[in-house]
């Protein structure tokens, strides 16, 4: 008896996961190669390999711009937020890797599997950002979190590595059930996990999304699915109450790795709640936005509030970053075009900061991480002005000051919320930056009006440390003063959302 | 009798007698197992082995039974009191369920109901027979944590770390006969085996391997013989899963007393003796069914549904002696050396060999590709194989020990 | 197959699911809270065969396929993780990881 | 009351025991083989519902594999051989007992309300799963799906094995033996002894 | 020569400068200061170019320019200056030289300091000319950094703290500026833009009007301040550095009268008008309680900046009562007020800089070591208290004269805050210049230098110019004056029966 004979072949097109392949196909290489050469003292090409590879992923990602299809049997949609969200986190993971390179030479740690395991990260995130299936996002999800779960322990010498480490995994694993639960619950009500029920999106526009193909008008079980699919991302994303995990795994990561979770994590994370969301349970806006607000709500008012009173720097951005993830939220409720490019815009610009911020963490950190309180920034400027100068507009960039980007990105988001009809949640995100900039700028008084520390050790500051920093820095700058480009780009990413009835008709305050 | 047949159904019935029957055999069979192989190795170390009981000391078997089973219960203080009870059972159970899935002989008619001579046809045959051996775990990892002593732990320890290792090879050495079966039923793997190896398609056309082949015609169409890898790889796995020598050091005497078994004692130990008898017979069976045709074989006119089981007993006993000849004939592995060959020989082979095995059996790819590549992964894993442990090739100087741990730590 | 409706099987895997989530909140040793977890992941299983079977597709059952992956690599990396901690704090206990700390 | 009906009673009985046992053993070892009891009782109530390979495949994977890991463990590390069951934070039992106790009121509406919902589209499915599992058979027809539709993520899995393996590879990794930096306290550490 | 864009010359020659400073060495002192003086002078220069091309007469905006930006959005780069802006925009670039010749006693960090004074300038010169919502919010915060820095950076005693007040209270009401500007931006019918003439016609609900108006309020009273959000101002004055101070005084706080004048009451005339006894109210409190306040104060510093909370509410009630009286005094009262506080800044910053003390208690006497110094402190005195002849009475007369025509009962307490002016500024100057040397440390005190006259004398100048022959001012001040009284009375709905908020 043949199998093959009965079976007919799916038909395979790689062009939509051809970044994701080359990523894992560079992991392997890197393995490989470190397993078959000797243990040298400087082992620069693996960082070039990875440094090549994503540069490659991110050219792949290129190409497919304008694309707008789903490929491998529905599984991969091949589109505009698909690509936009594969070349940041190319971007991501390029900066990571750089920084990386610096930082475990400093730590004096082994390092092969950290590129290897980025590369399995950020092929992981790029397939949750492309997936039109839930059982896709959900096995993406775990590839990046199984790697981040490690490489947040990579600190081998650090026992406070290890127990973010398992703070992180165990808390990750919880809401992974959570999630599961959801796609579950949503295969009950509609017989597929799939988003986009099938169809094919581009002949039939007005059936983008999967409910539209349930033959049925009850559909409570799938708004059940999709609370527990919002634990479920809420707790990748770091919204409240979710996001207990955070500032524990924040702490104890090495830094770079910090950096990448807070911009990849959230971007891939966000990618699919906006996927789900507001394409693919767009008709169910009036049910899931009630659910969303009060997380937005209560995300920006924890996550601003509690980093007041952090003394760790790598704590207080992490605090921070579950506030960012409820301005981003707001773009998500918004559910309209100018909401989800500001969203991407935001994810994207944030991602940069933030890893620019942690980069110069890092460098002042030392070996071990032992300097990340924020009383061991004292002065820094008389010491290092430029790497004072770079952190400081990484967080006025955060915290929203204009000529940078994260001004544009807040503009939009709350822009595109105003534009639902959602001022209130905007008038509660506002508060909220106001309460942010407080801690942005007691971390600026602390490295520009207090004296330096004199038994501060010297920094020394790696060369692709500070590449990385001036790489982020130019774009915090460059994209807070001519944002065109990258907000273009961002638009184009939302074809998939709409269909061109609603395009055009403004949505009414309230879905 | 009518009204229990109306309630549960023809089915049900059979499925009840050959529940009790097969079992029963099982067991029956096991303790003949017992004295079979103590009067086999007493044979090869010239001895006499047991005579005192029955005929050839038949009975002797049953009379260590009766002594085992009235001895005095006993538990140690520090045992675990449940799982110290239950371990036993759970040693034994899954041992005898996997049996279930073996088809002793081929279908028998009574009156208008035929019913196959198999407990039960699943059609995840294969899957449940590794289901249970994975099961079959949990007796000695319970045994030896819930003794609460030391030998006792790092016997199980180790047992734990041995079974995962070999039941990966095992899973995987039994994924080429599902390929070139289509099926994970093991009926249909016995079915797909009748007939002769001509059946074999293989050669044809190819001009001087085709004539040669028709030499084969008179050879039963055994996996056995285009899946002899796959064999190997099922065996030395099925030997390590049953804890036998030589892969038997759970329970190595000379290092760890008696390893899980320590605390045990009575109709306690009796079951886990048991249990690894019966193991032993469900592996010889397993290796009958898919390797050696089942209960394939010539069959005469008279008691036609007789033979069957007749042939499949002779290749089953056959097996259960290469045990017995394994345990009288091999030193213990060393506990590296274990795992080493679990990992970096088992396994990788397997693997191959399922690559090889796809390959050759997919459609569409040209014969003369399938037959290149047949040779090729064929001559890799011989030589892969035949390759030793590198390690010891060179001393190990202090300095380098922190490398050259690298790769199992 | 059976005649046992469905709802009692999502019964019994809403009911495992919920024990779950009790027992990863309330426990304290990783291990024994992450195996509360993979009890979740268990119920969510039930639910996807069952579900199957409403539909008639095989889907479901191809999911519980691939949780059952994600739960071997989630294993792996978390025993692992845990292993590594435990041997350095001598406790496997979550309070006793008490570096981080708001 | 049928054969189905009371296999389906004992897994329940059995599976939910189980369950609630976890709760109230102490003993890690203990917890582990309670959950190793509730999954062979789901894989019968797998199996009740025409999902051979996946029931068979739920045994080997988790009771024979994931649950022999964590024993394994368990054993290992040889400590907490039973848990403390005081509280450091009172009101955190009460807290997650509440919620469960909702979360499963909560469940149990949807779980019946959601059959309701999704029976009056198809109905029972049981007819079309039957039909699959005599022709081509449960293993066959699963294959055939995961091999066309469920291509792309069955082999994503592989990405992630992958990634879990060359993770676990690190983390077992000696401390010692390959960092030249000695495992030494960080300052978080040190605030912390004193 | 007058067909260069003048404005956008002198918004960005500060930031020229500044990106130039940078790269001289920190250690060349000499260079760095001369340099910041050149740049302060130039702009002042370039911005005489604005003064001579203005056209008198004409109500709109002249000089301006307009660059597409962000066409997407509808963001472009849009200046102009009109007769409310162009006097702001010339005091700006008048005292920044005089604020670069008050900073040579800085003597730490001077690169970074002029770096952040010369940005600061830019940033104030685009707020008044920006004529772009979006724009104008840029430049708004760009204000605010290089502040929070000059302040916190080289402040006094609690800088921090105030660097770290002033930054929040900013930043929360701007943000409301940043929300309602969205809003606008997306209740306004047809293309999307931020351009402020475009949108100045926008007809809106009055609930909404309300709403959007309170949004830009917010802002701006934190600015100006009103009372009750001006806590942060005596902190950031005080501890500000002396330049900072003026700049702050002077400047900034006209920051917020000017959003007032240009985008509060023409976008919103509506709720402008009816919330304008409200807003007089809190004018008026601000006038009689910063007097109040000023009276107790022990530190010249902080009585200078309670001062402002008075002057400052001057203005408030002059551009609320709705005359044209009333609104080119405010208007002319923001540059009264930035001449004199500025004024009295950088003499308290020169009294500071040789004694290292502001309290009041420490002085006594000083009349007699310091005569032309104690002459000039009195002159400015009496200017900020409006004396006939000086130009503090100019503003403050048409406004009360203003006041009297629809308000008239606010006229008592606001005269009353004129009165109390009176009694702290000359109580002040009776403790600190008059009798005994007290305190020893006063005797050998030197009068001003000469950078201190260059410093000081354009200004006096200036002050008494104003108060004798304020026309040229007015004239150029009372086309937009009319424009904006008529805007703000004649607003087409009314209040009545559309109190509720609704949405776009």
């Amino acid at each position: 008896m043949n199998l093959a004979q009965e079976f007919s072949q799916p038909e395979v097109q790689l062009g939509g996961i051809a970044p994701e392949l080359l990523l894992v196909g560079v992991a392997l290489i890197i393995l490989v190669v470190d397993a078959s050469f000797g243990r040298g003292d400087n082992r620069w090409y693996l960082a070039g390999l990875s440094a090549l590879g994503l540069a490659g992923a991110a050219a792949l990602a290129i190409m497919t711009w304008g694309d707008n299809e789903l490929q491998l049997s529905n599984m991969i949609a091949a589109d505009g937020l698909a690509a936009f969200s594969k070349v940041s986190l190319a971007a991501f993971g390029l900066l990571t890797v750089l920084l990386g390179r610096d930082y475990l030479a400093r730590d004096k740690i082994e390092e092969s599997e950290f590129y290897a395991l980025v590369l399995f990260a950020v092929a992981g995130m790029m397939l949750m950002t492309a997936a039109a299936d839930l059982i896709v996002m959900f096995l993406a999800l775990e590839t990046f979190s199984v790697s981040l779960y490690v490489l947040v322990a990579f600190r081998r010498a650090s026992l406070a590595s290890h127990e973010s480490a398992m703070k992180y995994f165990l808390l990750g694993a919880f809401s992974s059930a959570f999630f599961l639960l959801g796609i579950a619950l949503t295969y009950g009500a509609i017989g597929s996990t799939n988003l986009y029920g099938g169809a094919d999106p581009v002949a039939e526009p007005g059936i983008a999304n999967f409910i539209t193909g349930t033959p049925t008008d009850d559909l409570s079980l799938l708004i059940v699915a999709t609370g527990f699919l919002v634990i479920g991302l809420g707790f990748k994303i770091a919204a409240v109450p979710f996001h207990m995990w955070t500032p524990d795994a924040y702490q104890g990561a090495p830094s770079p790795i910090t950096g990448f979770m807070a911009a990849g994590t959230k971007f891939a994370a966000f990618a699919a709640l906006l996927r789900l969301f507001d394409a693919s349970l767009f008709p169910l806006r009036s049910e899931w936005r009630p659910l969303l607000i009060v997380l937005a709500v209560a995300t920006m008012i924890a996550g601003s509030v509690l980093a007041i009173v952090q003394e760790d720097l790598k704590r207080l951005l992490a605090y921070s970053s579950i506030a960012h993830a409820g301005f981003v939220l707001t773009g998500v409720i918004a559910a309209n075009d100018r909401g989800v490019s500001g969203a991407l815009f935001y994810l994207a610009t944030y991602g940069v900061a933030v890893l620019g911020a942690f980069a110069v963490i890092s460098l002042v950190a030392g070996r071990d991480e032992e300097r990340v309180l924020l009383a061991d920034h004292r002065g820094l400027f008389y010491e290092h002005p430029l790497l004072t100068t770079a952190l400081t507009l990484f967080l006025l960039s955060l915290a929203g000051v204009p000529v940078t980007s994260g001004f544009v990105g807040k503009l939009v988001v709350f822009g595109a919320a105003v534009e639902a009809g959602y001022t209130w949640v905007v008038v509660v995100g506002v508060l909220t930056s106001a309460i942010a900039a407080f801690f942005y700028l007691k971390v600026m008084a602390t490295m520009f009006l207090q004296e330096r520390d004199p038994d501060a050790p010297a920094l020394p500051v790696g060369r692709l440390a500070s590449g990385v920093v001036a790489v982020a820095a130019v774009a915090t700058i460059g994209f807070g003063l001519a944002w065109s480009p990258l907000i273009n780009a961002a638009e184009s990413a939302t074809i998939f959302f709409q269909s061109p009835q609603e395009q055009s008709a403004p949505i009414p305050p309230g879905g | 009798m009518s009204a229990i047949v109306d309630f549960f159904g023809i089915a049900v019935i059979i499925a009840v007698v050959k529940v009790v029957i097969t079992f029963a055999a099982l067991l029956g069979t096991t303790i003949v197992v017992v004295w079979f192989e103590r009067k086999v190795i007493a044979d090869m170390q010239a001895r006499i082995g047991p005579s005192r009981w029955g005929p050839f000391g038949l009975f002797q078997t049953l009379a260590d039974g009766i002594k085992l089973f009235f001895k005095e219960d006993f538990r140690p203080q520090t045992a675990d009191k449940w799982t110290y009870a239950i371990a036993p059972v759970a040693a034994m159970v899954p041992a005898l369920l996997g049996f279930a899935v073996i088809p002793v002989g081929d279908e028998v008619t009574f009156g208008d109901t035929t019913v196959g001579l198999v407990m039960s046809d699943l059609n995840v045959g294969i899957l449940y027979f590794l289901a249970m051996g994975s099961l079959g775990v949990y007796g000695i990892v319970l045994a030896g944590w819930a003794s609460g002593s030391k030998y006792p732990l790092l016997g199980s320890i180790r047992s734990t770390a041995q079974l995962i290792s070999y039941e990966t090879a095992m899973g995987l050495s039994l994924v080429p006969i599902a390929l070139v079966a289509g099926s994970l039923s093991t009926v249909d793997i016995v079915t797909a085996q009748a007939g002769s190896v001509g059946r074999v398609t293989f050669f044809d056309g190819i001009p001087v391997l085709e004539q040669i082949s028709a030499i084969f015609r008179f050879i039963p169409n055994w996996y056995i013989w285009s899946q002899w890898p796959a064999f190997v790889i099922f065996f030395i796995a099925g030997v390590a899963e049953t804890n036998r020598a030589p892969f038997d050091l759970p329970e190595a005497e000379s290092e760890l007393v008696a390893g899980y078994l320590t605390e045990y004692a009575g109709i306690r130990y009796a079951l886990f003796f048991l249990g690894e008898y019966v193991h032993v017979v469900v592996i010889s069976a397993m290796a009958v069914t898919l390797f050696f045709g089942g209960w394939d074989g010539p069959t005469f006119s008279f008691l036609s549904w007789l033979w069957p089981v007749i042939w499949f007993m002779i290749k089953t006993v056959a097996f259960i002696y290469l045990f017995i000849w394994f345990r009288a004939s091999l030193p213990r592995l060393r506990y590296d050396r274990l795992m080493w060959l679990g990992w970096k020989r088992l396994i990788p082979a397997a693997l191959v060999w399922i690559m090889v095995t796809a390959v050759v059996n997919t459609a569409g790819v040209a014969r003369g590709v399938r037959l290149g590549v047949f040779i090729g992964l064929f001559v890799v894993v011989m030589i892969f194989i035949a390759r030793g442990d590198p390690r010891q090739l060179k001393p190990v100087s202090p300095q380098s020990q922190g490398r050259a741990t690298r790769g199992v730590a | 197959m059976t005649e046992v409706a469905p709802s009692y099987f999502l019964v019994l895997a809403a009911l495992l699911f919920s024990i779950g989530v009790v027992g990863a909140l309330t426990r304290r040793n990783a291990i024994v809270i992450f195996m509360f977890i993979e009890l979740m992941l268990n119920a969510v299983n039930l639910v996807f065969v069952t579900f199957s079977r409403m539909w008639g597709n095989l889907d479901g059952q191809v999911l519980v396929f691939f949780v059952l992956v994600v739960a071997a690599a989630e294993a792996v990396v978390g025993l692992a993780i845990i292993l590594l901690i435990t041997r350095r704090r001598e406790s496997a206990n979550v309070d006793d990881a008490h570096l981080l700390r708001w | 009351m049928t054969i189905g009906t009371l296999v389906f009673g004992v897994a329940f009985i059995v599976a939910l025991g189980s369950a609630i046992a976890m709760l109230f053993a102490r003993n890690a070892v203990h917890v582990a083989l309670f959950l190793v009891a509730a999954q062979v009782a789901l894989a019968l109530t797998f199996l009740l519902q025409g999902a051979f390979f996946v029931a068979a495949v739920q045994i080997i994977i988790y009771a024979g594999a994931i649950m022999v890991l964590f024993l394994f463990v368990v054993m290992l590390l040889g400590v907490d051989r039973s848990e403390a069951l005081v509280e450091p934070l009172p009101f955190q039992r009460p807290l997650a007992l509440g919620l469960g106790a909702l979360l499963a009121a909560g469940i149990l509406y949807l779980a019946v309300a959601g059959i309701d919902a999704a029976s009056t589209i198809t109905g029972d499915g049981s007819g079309a799963l039957l039909a699959l599992n005599r022709d081509p058979g449960n293993v066959l027809a699963l294959a055939r799906v995961l091999f066309s539709r469920y291509l792309l993520p069955f082999e994503a899995t592989s990405a992630l094995l992958v990634a879990a393996i060359v993770g676990v590879m690190v983390l077992a990794r000696r401390v010692g033996s390959i960092s030249a930096v000695a495992p030494r306290i960080s300052p978080a550490e040190e605030r912390e002894v004193a | 020569m007058n067909d260069l864009p003048w404005l956008d010359i002198t918004i960005f020659i500060p930031l020229g400068g500044a990106i130039l400073l940078g790269a001289v060495p920190k250690d060349r002192v000499g260079a760095l200061r001369t340099g910041a003086l050149i740049v302060a002078v130039a702009a002042f220069a370039a911005s005489l170019g604005i003064l001579a091309g203005f056209e008198v007469g004409e109500a709109g905006f002249q000089l301006g320019s307009s660059l597409s930006w962000i066409s997407e959005w509808g963001i472009g780069y849009t200046t102009g200056v009109d007769g409310v802006s162009l006097w702001i925009i010339m005091l700006t670039t008048f005292l920044m030289p005089l604020a670069v010749l008050a900073s040579w006693s800085v003597d730490k960090q001077l690169k970074p300091y002029f770096i952040f004074l010369l940005s600061l300038e830019t940033g104030m010169l685009g707020v008044f000319s920006a004529l772009d919502l979006f724009l104008f919010y840029v430049f708004w915060e760009a204000v605010l950094v290089p502040m929070y820095f000059l302040i916190g950076l080289w402040g006094y005693g609690r800088r921090v703290y105030a660097a770290t007040k002033f930054f929040l209270y900013t930043l929360a009401g701007s943000l409301f500026l940043l929300l309602a500007i969205l809003y606008l931006y997306f209740a306004a019918p047809g293309e999307p833009t931020f351009d402020y003439r475009s949108l100045l016609g926008t007809e809106l609900a009055f609930g909404t009007q309300v709403l959007l108006f309170l949004g830009f309020f917010a802002s701006f009273a934190v600015k100006i301040p009103l009372v009750p959000l001006h806590t942060w101002l005596p902190d950031a004055h005080t501890e500000a550095p002396t330049a900072g101070s003026v700049m702050l005084a002077a400047v900034l706080l006209k920051m917020g009268a000017y959003g007032l004048i240009r985008f509060g009451i023409p976008l919103f005339p509506d709720a402008a008008q009816a919330l304008a006894p409200l807003i007089i109210t809190l004018a008026v409190i601000g006038i009689v309680y910063g007097a109040l306040i000023a009276i107790v104060q022990r530190d010249i510093k902080r009585l200078v900046a309670y001062s402002s909370v008075a002057h400052l509410g001057f203005v408030v009630l002059g551009l609320f009562v709705g005359t044209i009286q009333g609104m080119s005094g405010g208007i002319l009262q923001m540059l009264n007020h930035g001449l004199s506080t500025g004024a009295l800044f950088l003499l308290v910053g020169v009294l500071y800089d040789r004694r290292h003390t502001r309290l009041i208690a420490d002085f006594g006497g000083l009349a007699k070591s310091m005569p032309v110094y104690a002459g000039v402190f009195l002159l400015v005195a009496l200017s900020s208290l409006g004396l006939p002849g000086l130009n503090g009475f100019v503003g403050e007369f048409l406004v009360l004269l203003g006041t009297y025509e629809t308000y008239a009962w606010w006229v008592i307490p606001a005269t009353f805050g004129i009165v109390l002016a009176a009694i702290y500024l000359l109580w002040a100057y009776q403790r600190v210049f008059h009798g005994d040397i007290t305190n020893e440390a006063n005797r050998g005190l030197s009068d001003f230098n000469v950078r201190e006259y260059a410093m000081i004398l354009p200004v006096v100048a200036l002050i008494v110019f104003i108060g004798v022959y304020p026309k040229p001012f007015l004239d150029r001040i009372e086309p937009s004056a009319q424009k904006l009284v008529s805007q703000l009375n004649d607003s087409s709905v009314l209040p009545e029966g559309s109190g509720v908020a609704e949405a776009p």
